[in-house]
């Protein structure tokens, strides 16, 4: 459905370097990646706003490479939703059809059945400077899809919707993409999206693919450090494999399995490093003496890190669990983790 | 801030001597002539042909600056270039040669010894002493401040809505027409007005270019030189009250763009 | 911006149109005199004279915006009221009166039948025709330029610089002395230096206040008036280069302002 | 040593509303509170910096309501350090000297002490643009302290910094205030600076303190619900008491304890409630049976509401339970929670 072929863009800001990427038909698929990384850059090459500099970009197996945005088939839509504010609703809605050629039963029908499948009716002749979030984006939403485009592009569609909404929004998008049949790619660096929407998806990092693929082999089975620590674990080391174990700096940790490589690296969760007084009488394998090297508040949790030799380990504590074993700098604990919850790549 | 400090008592000051400054000249002079003579002087067939004269011309100043700038306006807004600061500059250029100076550099390039009065009088376009000349020199000294408006009402339009409106289908110039320039709407009038007061207020470059026909500014000139200030007051007065008009819709415009956002 | 749009064509042909408008009559100006005709002006003792007594009397105007506009500009920086858009109206009044009306309207305070006439009889000042006239109308002019741009630059400085010397014990002078203004003080010389140029540039308000003693406009209009184009020229050329000096120092200054952040 | 006795401030965009508050001599005292509570501008009310409607500050028994900043002897420093980027290092932290009679030999006494007590002696020559934030802050302390003030106001000053030098330099903070003799009065969002820097605290909101004391008991006992949400404990509900027990809605929660009055609040940190697929065979005396009705990301973890008939519970879990617990909006979990987590107010 969309091909992009070895693309190079350079803004004097933003930069990708070969990316190349294929989504198929009726998909929906996620770019990811940490603030500054080329995501939305990536969007606006795939509609054509901004200059590519190398490479293809193909849509349906057609070259679009040189079209301007407005022959591409395409819809964008903006985290800030950027809807038309001297028009109304029904005017931001019915923009597009200006420019293409739809006949008038076609126009109504288009029409009648997005806005109840956005729940549009009561706000057709507001301007949006009155909308809240959540309308913004159904209002968004609407005027993209009129034009019935082969790609929806999103950029951050939920970062700027209240937290507690975002839940019923996304079901609305996966109902959406169903019903529209339209392939969406959609930005975010946010993973709970990415799960609950995706197939399959990609990570990006400062302008190039680190790892492309469905989106609980991302999750599970980092192939980067830079992945690995983009989806949360914190701990991750270059060790090398001796049978069953992985050495780092003096520590033998026991990973339960083989690994074909002689070195390489390893990742554990914060949240499956359990701190104690004592050390645990408990079917973890991997049982470590160390020293808290520092507490920080991440919310509503604190975030210990333990110095073991020469290695630290992060692990994550809770704020009663902090006062309990009194946990402080330089306190000597204990920390545990399962075999089974190391990653190696 | 402290009411007991000495320095804050230096600025109230220094604001009073400012004002009386500024007001004092203007109240006497809109209060010095008499009612009967202010209705005799609008009367004046000659003074109101010179008010016309000067709203007309200033009119078709901004009117020219609004059909060439905008275009021009719109792309300093829209790219980046090397060598942009530099046309940036030459658009402020008119504002800081001295006003007669103006006159004298369009008269230089309108006469017979320049290619374009040459092409300017084989098309039967007179400069010096006609209504073209005063336009033009109108336009000389009143485009910068439309552009530099009108460049600041287009960056303060979103790109995005750009953006969307070209991958809904819509072409550039279709966007410009639909989303930019209704957006920029209120910083380009501001633009044109700004042109249009600049314009109405100049004195020097025009009295080079056009004694004849006469543009109230010159016409007050006049009559302050053959009969002295108290026979130029009032044409004065109708002056500055066509001014203040502008420089009042100038101010309502601006304050409101900044209340409504 | 793609290249193959139409409207793209007509963005850089307008530019082209604007460029050429403000560009040709200035380089015709500059390239008209003859360099043995420019040298023989610049040592004519009356044209030295005029120019001299332009960058004095704008000088003049400068200093007097500069002392007496400061402690308002910082006001305005620093204070919210009611009625703060008022005064800040009155204070761009200048910049939309006509020309020879700002004249007009000074000589109408000067008169005897005005109490400030009356004063300044008194005390001996002369206004009409006189070198205190021309700076009084220069100083009416560029005043509302350098208190726009003094005020800005004391807004750029963060009032929490103020608070903290404040509380390490100086008063609301020492403050202003040691951190306000030297933190502003890229921001006053650019307003000083808009307002002298503003005051080199003036013309038709000095003619009506002050014929005699002639600053370097009104030379360039008589030398037109008497003897023609082709003489007031190269008086035109010393002007404009001295104005286009200012115009570049200000340039590098706002450029290296924008940079050095 | 301070004390403000109904203070009332009126600006555009902030007001304090009849704070009263007494902070003694040598104290590190805390200002908590969100944004936009009005902390920031209690600080500058005490020193000067922005007029008092009504009320009286008192510093060291003198009246100074109606004293300019300068005659104060308070010393304030903000989240930005503020330092005069005109003037280099050494001219920034000798500034103040210029406005208070002091002899050479002790300024220069003084000058010596803090170059060495926070380390400046290599940046005397260098411009404020140049430091790092951590450097900035050091600078703005010396500036700050060289007056000897009889109280210095910190606002936010760890939440510009990198957090891995936040523990370092409440190290310092600490340090410097026992060894200086001076008033230290701090404002934070950030829970974890108050409890490892402050004796005493207190939590304001919306202009006005809604509980002052020990900073242990702000934590664990707080007094309103607005403190009790600020605190972290996100599960708060208006209950009647019977007996040990505290009932909302149906719902029959065991305390342990009695308590004093009818009715009021009770408070559970999310931490403190387990979700579990089957109900837990454990000690715990509360346990329930509801559905999930809503997860949400919170970075390391998410946080599941569970709607227990017609009251919502909020739980925090790991990114590893929500897979291994197969946890998504409409399942059917227990939760369960200790009647000593509970607090009630």
């Amino acid at each position: 459905m969309i091909q992009l072929e070895h693309l190079s863009v350079d803004l004097d800001e933003f930069h990708l370097r070969d990316v190349s990427l294929s989504v198929s038909e009726n998909e929906f698929f996620v770019l990811m990646g940490p603030t500054g990384a080329g995501k939305t850059v990536l969007l606006e090459a795939v509609a054509g706003l901004v200059p590519v500099q190398d490479g293809r970009i193909l849509i349906g197996g057609r070259d679009v490479t040189h079209l301007p945005p407005e022959k591409r088939g395409i819809s964008i839509m903006y985290q800030d939703y950027a809807l038309f504010p001297h028009f109304t609703v029904l005017d931001n809605i019915m923009y597009g059809l200006h420019f293409h050629r739809v006949d008038k039963d076609q126009r109504q029908e288009r029409k009648k059945q997005l806005i109840e499948q956005l729940n549009l009716g009561h706000l057709l002749h507001r301007y949006p400077a009155t909308l809240s979030g959540g309308e913004l984006q159904r209002v968004a939403l609407a005027r993209a899809l009129i034009v019935r485009p082969t790609v929806l592009l999103l950029d951050e569609p939920l970062s700027a919707l209240d937290p507690a909404f975002r839940e019923e929004i996304r079901d609305a998008l996966v109902t959406l993409q169903e019903r529209s049949g339209v392939t969406f790619i959609m930005v975010t660096h946010d993973f709970s999206d990415a799960l609950s929407l995706a197939q399959r998806a990609c990570v990006i990092n400062n302008g190039s693919i680190e790892q492309t693929g469905d989106i609980a082999d991302i999750f599970q089975r980092p192939t980067s450090r830079f992945v690995a620590d983009f989806v949360g674990m914190k701990n991750c080391y270059q060790v090398n494999f001796r049978d069953t174990k992985a050495v780092i700096d003096g520590i033998e940790i026991e990973t339960g399995r083989t690994w074909w490589r002689a070195y390489g690296y390893i990742a554990i969760r914060p949240e499956d490093v359990v701190i104690s007084k004592k050390p645990l009488d408990s079917s973890m394998r991997n049982v470590f003496e160390g020293r808290i090297r520092s507490v920080r508040d991440k919310g509503f949790f604190y975030e210990a890190e333990v110095l073991v030799w020469n290695t630290v380990f992060v692990s994550l504590i809770t704020k009663s669990a902090l006062f309990d074993l009194d946990i402080r700098e330089g306190v000597r604990v204990w920390i545990a983790f399962k075999a089974t919850s190391i990653h190696l790549f | 801030m402290n009411t007991r400090e000495l320095f804050f008592w230096v600025m109230l000051a220094s604001a009073a001597v400012i004002m009386a400054f500024i007001l004092l000249p203007m109240i006497q002079l809109l209060t010095a002539p008499s009612l009967p003579m202010l209705q005799k002087t609008i009367r004046d067939p000659d003074v109101l042909r010179s008010l016309w004269l000067s709203i007309y011309t200033s009119g078709c100043a901004a009117l020219i600056s609004f059909t060439l700038g905008t275009p021009l306006a719109y792309l300093l807004a829209r790219t980046r270039f090397r060598g942009k600061g530099l046309i940036e500059s030459v658009i402020d250029l008119p504002i800081v040669i001295p006003h007669p100076v103006v006159g004298i550099a369009i008269l230089s390039v309108a006469g017979r010894n320049h290619w374009i009065g040459q092409i300017l009088s084989a098309l039967g376009i007179r400069i010096m002493g006609s209504v073209t000349g005063i336009v033009t020199v109108l336009t000389f000294v009143g485009l910068p401040f439309y552009i530099n408006a009108a460049k600041e009402g287009f960056e303060s339009v979103p790109v995005r809505l750009e953006k969307v409106s070209r991958s809904l289908g819509a072409s550039m110039l279709s966007t410009f027409f639909r989303i930019t320039f209704p957006l920029a709407g209120r910083s380009v009038l501001v633009g044109a007005i700004m042109c249009l007061a600049r314009a109405v207020s100049e004195f020097g470059a025009v009295v080079i270019v056009a004694y004849h026909p006469m543009i109230a500014p010159v016409m007050i000139y006049e009559r302050f030189e053959a009969f002295g200030l108290k026979y130029s007051q009032p044409v004065a007065f109708w002056l500055v009250f066509l001014c203040l008009v502008l420089f009042f819709v100038l101010r309502m415009l601006t304050l409101y763009r900044k209340k409504g956002g």
